[in-house]
């Protein structure tokens, strides 16, 4: 615990006194002495020159929560690059089934307005809704976003005006997200937007329910890598019907039906909370934070799911799938678990998986030492109960929070959702953390860091002080890490393998993290040459240009 | 695959389905780390920091720095003066480059931030320097972004030091991989002549992994070097869309000659490359270089029938469409789709005099062009091949196709930004490459009766 | 293809089918070729200088010329001296080599010509040489044929000049292809010592194509280099099976060092041949190396999880497949199936120890096997990976496992013989085809769902 | 025509005497003057360190006469090398049809009884016979052919004891061809032996005759690169049912049956002789030499046929036929005929194909100015009228002539196979060359070369001389042309495309010929600083080692 106070203060010492000052607030050891976590800041603006992680808000807006919406089509109103960077690097995996067929899924595709100096000058919205015209002429898509870039808000295009006008003029929504890449501080304030546009704009405005007795969303799951599948795969042994993935897999016509589910799941905290609390809000949708991501957490959102529905049958199917499915995998990582133990790693990825992959790694013995986000608020790791001590600043301000009523016709109580009478529902909620989230703090271990918006020089110095064994991390952080002779995996894209999440991505992701410890190379970085006695390289410098 | 691209002819005059280009920043990024000591500096909201970043890392597979002005709201309003000298500020005393290299984004450039006075009122460490250009993402492409940086370079840096020159050649390589500049280098230096490449982003982003990690890698031109470029002799301009504006500037501001080139993909374009430097300096081809291109002309006419009458979509940057269009003519191929990104007249007067020159008819030939376009023509009518970059593959799944891999971004395979394809050993594996394309396309549809072992 | 195969084990104790070696002679002849100004020599049935000129030029691309005594009956009877004698005359007269390297056939042997008696009565003009090597086709492969023809050149050709060795080093390189030979000469001249390499190909069986035709092309190791062998400090014999015959020998006969080394294939066998060149001369590792041996360790470890855990079946040359198969286990592969076509138990030794040390267990492991009894195994446990000879195209479309072709023969791919395999490059060859053998495949098979743009 | 005689006499100059003295008469200048083609000698044996394109018995027995037989596993008989060698290089396609599934199908296998020392020392016979017994229990197939190599002769194996042991133990035909190497002085030899086995063991012992008017074989026709498929298409067309494509594509079953035709065709002349000339006189059966490489080749080839049969419908048929495919045919050739037109070529390939392709040459207006053959004998270049006249030697005297007489059966009359009266019969052999062959001489035209047995030096110097403009030879030489700055062509394997026979062939020909000739590269080879001035490269060696 003081070695890692005396580790951070020499972390600090680099930097500029305002930096230092900053720095510190974003970064929290964790003590097993303290009551509560304390306050760690979060969602501020990353200081100007420091190499963050961040993206933008548009990132957040479309590439997270629009885009794997696979039956619209997602305009990206802007110059080229934003569409272009996030055109099919995210592996929101998305397919045909029975309300979408494979001509009406548009992932593998983008469109962009590509605005030209001209288009900055004189507008942009004639040709955005040239565009549409054009697009729905070509592909006739059940529905059409319209993400704006940065310099949409400065030069005034109005294309919530442009989309109100594409939707009259084609019968089909045109959904306009104004998530121009300055707002807020990072993807998150995007992730806010893409919420209320949606919540808006679409769910509710579907009437079928889909059969069954138990039937659920999974919010903030985005199907990376099939993850979403796997889960859906889990749900429905146990007897649940799954309405809607949201948005990974998702189509415009399940999020219609979103509000007709009994329970929402909140995967992604971050990402999705948003909708999660407004449905809650104006249909009084009862929601759940679950963790697939993990042999046991897995097994416990299952079992505090059940306990929800009060439904014997579906308790005893749902250990009956446990049972099973440990069964099943518990061998293979047992095997993994070998080559895993005792390693410790940091993990910086997504908008509850720096939280959710504590889990799956204790599964393997493993341990997190320092973990943090990109883009996350306090509440994400401190616990749901500090957001009405966040204090909101120039940056949140300007993304509008949505005042939602309950709704007249389609309001009703979380009971009655889950079947439940209002003793059974206030027993329950006593049992199972319904409608919370408790952050990632109460996970952690006595002297680990929690290290929000951790910056290049940070992840440096974090790496040549504690010599982590594997980090999981972004694409731009992996081949730092591995140049420093860490192993790395990539935890948006999991190394473009997958799924992770449920007990068939347990044990891919055992056997991926175990391959990467195992690489041979990692042995073999020092040169035989140098293993003898280090050399003198100065001396050859230049002697062999050709 | 692709079921939703509507069948037929559709109207598509508007934006873009499918670009094949992307922004000016990334290129102007990806120019900066071809210095040595250099952090490049994207002067805007972070996103399209964290995009760059991304998608190089993803080419390159190898680290790739960079800072940002992380603009919000509030500078967006009020302009990034602030943000950009915090920026400096931060970055020499935290990251310690020798040397900040400062892009543009659309945003700042909407707002219209002056940056060279920002950067005249920054706190910048004896000894240090930044340098700037302008990269409005609404005007060129990626290719601009570089061209522009390479041009920065020289309008910050390059001094002629009286009038006499040294006998020394500059070049600039063009927005290829680091393997393709160090192949550049080996040449110049077998010619026996001295080089100033800048960019030269070998021993940056395809650095080795040692037991050290350096955040600035030994590779990159030196500062020195740049300076220097000021008193060669001549500049070798390799590839006009990215090359040709450092070197004019380069002319016009330290009287250095300036020689516009191709890319020196395929043999005619190494053969002007090399007799560039030979012509100029009286350079001696060593037999080594004689031995490659042999070589070529050898493996050329020995496997001409594996491809000689096929004909071939190319897409991709402008420079390396340009050279890619010429080698496939030399290798008896046909050119029938010739589609950059990039905008630009010169591009398709280039490409359509090529073809002209070659006889061939019917083939067409766009700047400014989508792949969305580009799978309509070959819906149209079918290719052979397809020569390009990774977003080909749709197509090329959809329409059953081989792709070979080529230009910027590769990011579903490995090590190819280590392989050279430019020079005459870049022709051996060109050659390989688009020969065994054609092979297991055979073994892969002959029948069991066709199905040989000598091929 | 192959549904005549039979399904499940079979009796198969006698003869092969589907030969994974050849006769030793075609070896005998490839090493020939590597002696500058060489004319090799069938002593028996033409039929046997015909086979192996067309299986070399098939591989090779490229011109291969040698000369036969064209047996008939009557020789086949009498002996073969008087055709011996007859040819060389008439090669010297007509063809006018500066050695002529003759091998024998399984039938001169089988008679039992006594060559170097039929070449002392024979007229051979001032000045030149004749050497010759017994290879019994019926004894080893074509492996022991090239050993033979080694060792040969330096019974025949390497002289000691007194007890003072030179600071230089002999590479004997083994079967491989011109173009590694080329890199071998690359790596150890930027070692900075002077190598004597024979039999070295390069430039004979990779020559350029100019206007001037050249019976006897400028590559190969001059004699007065082989002469010179006797004087090297050290010789490194690359590969057991085709090297260390020809070094034993020069250690007997002129007392010097012999070093069995694998082949330079993979990283450790690079660093092994690196390593004994520093080791032995003292030589500074240049920076160029470094940097290239870093490449390597950047590329396995951003790599690895294309190909890691996979199964793999290696087949081909002894030398070959154990340096094949000791890079696949640095890669993090599991070589499933390793067998050679050459007789030898060293092999099978070898193999199982590079296994056992790597705690791998499960594999198969056989010399003198064929690719009937390959395709057997992988019929009863299938593997994710082939690498070998083209003659392994046949099992890889009947089982659908990729196939990266490598070794000797490649007989329908081109450009291959020119590219390098061996030192820390070619491992980034054999890196890249092993990871877009996965890749292409994983590609293929994707659901369309499951077909991605980032890999 | 001087002009020749000065060039070989050059040629010349570099042998040595003795050498000079045997080449002069293996080469001959075409000259319109003579009356009859002089004589050329040929099928003597090559001098012993001349580098010559010949192979041996074993490669003409195995490698091109019995190998193409799909239903038959043929075991190569000695060390490993002539199997090995022999395994997958001939391009001689086979498929499965009614008579032969995919499971009896071995062209893509090699086996060998890999002889070692110990089996040269004490013999290999039985070794041979496990192997027969191994292969048997293992496949099943339907015959088998044992192929002896060089050592076979020598250390006295019975391989026909073998053979004839195995056919008794298993029940199937087990043929033994004796084809040392060494035997003969060329393939030539080979193929005699595989005509004699086959001629005595397998052809008459059918009794199936497939059903149609006109029932033909096809003999001499190896289905390179599917040329006998080709035909087969353009037989079908006219009316004729073909009956065995030998061996080209085929199986022992059609073999058995051969005799059951109406008509033996000789593509082959060299190879395949043999049989057509024993089964004219065991069954009579008349045969027509035919050319299918070349359209007026084919056309007049028909033509012939169709005279034989003195059937107005199938003369009518066979002008549908040549009118049709000419007219599809012509105007793509036209368009390569641009470029070919006054080309000159070379010619050393096969047993009659230097001679056919002067045919197809001629249709794109190519001339062919020197020709001849690795293995051909004097009726090969002078016609079979020579015959009579060439003497045996040592060399041919070793390779038996079978001295067949009629079958009392089977033998008819050469008119009733046709189905003509004798007077008919007589009328058509002074119409049609029934059961001759002309030769190559013929077709040649002034002063034009026939060369017999050419070797690497007499090829280097007429290519130094004569610069043609295109080489149809063997992969042995087709890269010594290339050095030399001649494009050439293989014309064993066709580059690896085809079929070259036929109308299609005709096509694929002349378009592949079109792209050799006109490949960029060959006007590339002078590097740029040569072009400028010859450059001192001797004052650059060693300069650049690194």
């Amino acid at each position: 615990m003081d070695g890692m106070d005396t580790t951070l203060e020499e972390l600090y010492t680099q930097y500029p006194d305002t930096v230092k000052k900053n720095r510190k607030k974003h970064i929290v050891i964790k003590s097993e002495a303290d009551v509560a976590c304390p306050q760690i800041e979060a969602n501020t603006r990353t200081i100007p020159g420091i190499i963050s992680q961040r993206g933008c808000a548009y990132a957040g807006c479309k590439g997270v929560v629009v885009a794997p919406i696979k039956d619209m089509i997602t305009i990206t109103h802007g110059p080229v690059g934003c569409g272009y960077y996030s055109w099919g690097t995210r592996r929101n995996k998305a397919r045909a089934d029975s309300t979408t067929p494979k001509d009406k899924i548009y992932s593998q595709l983008c469109f962009t307005t590509d605005m030209q100096e001209p288009d900055i000058v004189f507008g942009g919205d004639k040709k955005l809704a040239r565009m549409i015209d054009e697009i729905v002429a070509a592909f006739h898509p059940r529905g059409i976003n319209i993400c704006s870039t940065c310099p949409i808000g400065l030069i005034g295009d109005d294309i919530g005006a442009v989309a109100k006008a594409a939707t009259e003029r084609h019968g089909i929504q045109v959904l306009a997200y104004a998530c121009e890449g300055y707002k807020g501080v990072s993807q998150s304030a995007g992730h806010h937007i893409a919420n209320n546009t949606i919540m808006q704009n679409v769910i509710g405005k579907g009437n079928e329910r889909k059969p069954g007795k138990h039937v659920i969303n999974v919010l903030g799951e985005y199907n990376i890598g099939g993850d979403g599948w796997e889960q859906e795969r889990i749900l429905k042994d146990c007897g649940y019907t799954v309405n809607c993935v949201m948005t990974g897999d998702a189509s415009y016509e399940d999020i219609k039906n979103l509000h007709l589910a009994d329970l929402n799941l909140v995967q992604c905290h971050r990402s999705i909370n948003y909708i999660a609390e407004m449905m809650e809000t104006k249909y009084g949708t009862p929601w759940l934070k679950v963790n697939f991501v993990g042999v046991e957490a897995t097994n416990e959102s299952l079992r505090q799911m059940a306990k929800c529905f009060s439904d014997p049958e579906l308790e005893k199917q749902t250990e009956e799938v446990i049972a099973r499915e440990t069964a099943r995998i518990e061998p293979a990582l047992e095997q993994f678990r070998k080559i895993c133990r005792g390693k410790k790693a940091f993990a910086f990825v997504g908008g509850s998986r720096s939280h959710h992959y504590q889990h799956l790694l204790k599964d393997l013995g493993m341990e997190v030492v320092v973990a943090g986000y990109e883009f996350a608020h306090r509440d994400d790791y401190e616990g749901r109960q500090v957001i009405p001590t966040i204090k909101s600043d120039a940056d949140s301000k300007n993304i509008p929070e949505l005042h939602l009523k309950a709704d007249e016709k389609l309001y009703r109580e979380g009971n009655e959702y889950l079947n439940l009478s209002k003793e059974q529902f206030e027993a329950l909620k006593k049992e199972v953390p319904l409608n919370y989230y408790e952050g990632m703090y109460p996970d952690m271990k006595n002297g680990d860091i929690m290290i929000d918006d951790c910056n290049h020089y940070e992840l440096e110095e974090l790496i040549k002080k504690l010599r982590p064994d594997l980090i999981f991390t972004g694409v731009r952080d992996k081949y730092i890490a591995e140049k420093m002779g860490i192993p790395a995996k990539q935890m948006h894209s999991y190394d473009y393998a997958g799924p992770y999440a449920g007990y068939n991505g347990a044990i891919n992701f055992a056997n991926d993290v175990a391959h990467t410890l195992t690489t041979p190379a990692w042995k073999m970085i020092v040169p035989p040459w140098e293993r003898i006695e280090e050399p003198d390289t100065g001396k050859q410098e230049g002697a062999n240009d050709a | 695959m692709l079921e939703c691209v509507p069948e037929g002819k559709t109207e598509h005059t508007t934006g873009k389905i499918n670009p094949a280009k992307t922004c000016q920043p990334i290129g102007a990024m990806y120019a900066s780390l071809g210095i040595h000591g250099c952090l490049p500096h994207s002067h805007g909201s972070q996103g399209c920091c964290a995009y760059h970043r991304m998608h190089l890392t993803r080419h390159f597979r190898d680290q790739v720095l960079a800072a940002s002005s992380s603009f919000t709201e509030g500078a967006s309003v009020f302009g990034g003066a602030s943000n950009l000298k915090t920026s400096i500020k931060n970055i020499f005393k935290i990251y310690n480059p020798d040397i900040i290299a400062v892009h543009t984004t659309c945003l700042s450039e909407t707002i219209g931030d002056d940056i060279p006075n920002i950067i005249k009122q920054s706190e910048i460490p004896e000894g240090k320097i930044v340098i700037h250009t302008n990269t409005p993402s609404y005007v060129g492409s990626h290719i601009t972004g570089f061209s522009n940086m390479c041009k920065s370079m020289v309008a910050y840096l390059a001094e002629a030091q009286g009038e006499t020159k040294k006998e020394q050649v500059n070049v600039i390589p063009g927005f290829v991989n680091p393997g393709d500049m160090r192949e550049i280098r080996r040449i110049v230096t077998a010619l026996g002549v001295k080089l100033v490449m800048f960019p030269d982003t070998s021993g940056v982003l395809d650095a080795p992994l040692t037991s050290k990690y350096q955040m600035y890698p030994e590779g990159g031109t030196t500062i020195a070097e740049i300076r220097d470029s000021g008193n060669s002799e001549v500049t070798l301009a390799l590839g006009a869309f990215a090359s040709n504006a450092a070197a004019d500037l380069l002319q016009e501001k330290c009287g250095v000659t300036g020689i516009p080139l191709k890319l020196p993909i395929g043999l005619k374009a190494t053969d002007d490359f090399i007799m560039a430097v030979k012509d100029w300096f009286g350079a001696d081809i060593p037999k080594e270089i004689a031995i490659e291109r042999g070589q070529v002309i050898d493996t050329l006419i020995d496997t001409h029938f594996h491809y000689q009458g096929k004909t071939v979509a190319i897409f991709g940057d402008p420079d390396h469409v340009i050279a890619m269009t010429e080698f496939v003519i030399t290798m008896g191929m046909v050119p029938k789709y010739v589609l950059t990104g990039t905008p630009g007249k010169e591009f398709e007067a280039t490409v359509t005099k090529m073809l002209d020159e070659a006889g061939i008819t019917g083939s067409r030939v766009k700047a400014e062009g989508d792949l969305f376009e580009l799978h309509e023509w070959i819906r149209e009518e079918k290719v052979d091949l397809m020569i390009g970059t990774t977003y080909g593959k749709y197509i090329a799944r959809t329409e059953d196709i081989p792709l070979v891999r080529f230009g910027f971004p590769i990011l579903d395979r490995a090590v190819h930004p280590l392989m050279p394809v430019v020079g005459y050993r870049g022709c051996l594996r060109l050659i390989e490459q688009i020969s065994n394309a054609f092979l297991e396309r055979r073994d892969r549809d002959a029948l069991d009766e066709d199905f040989e072992l000598v091929l």
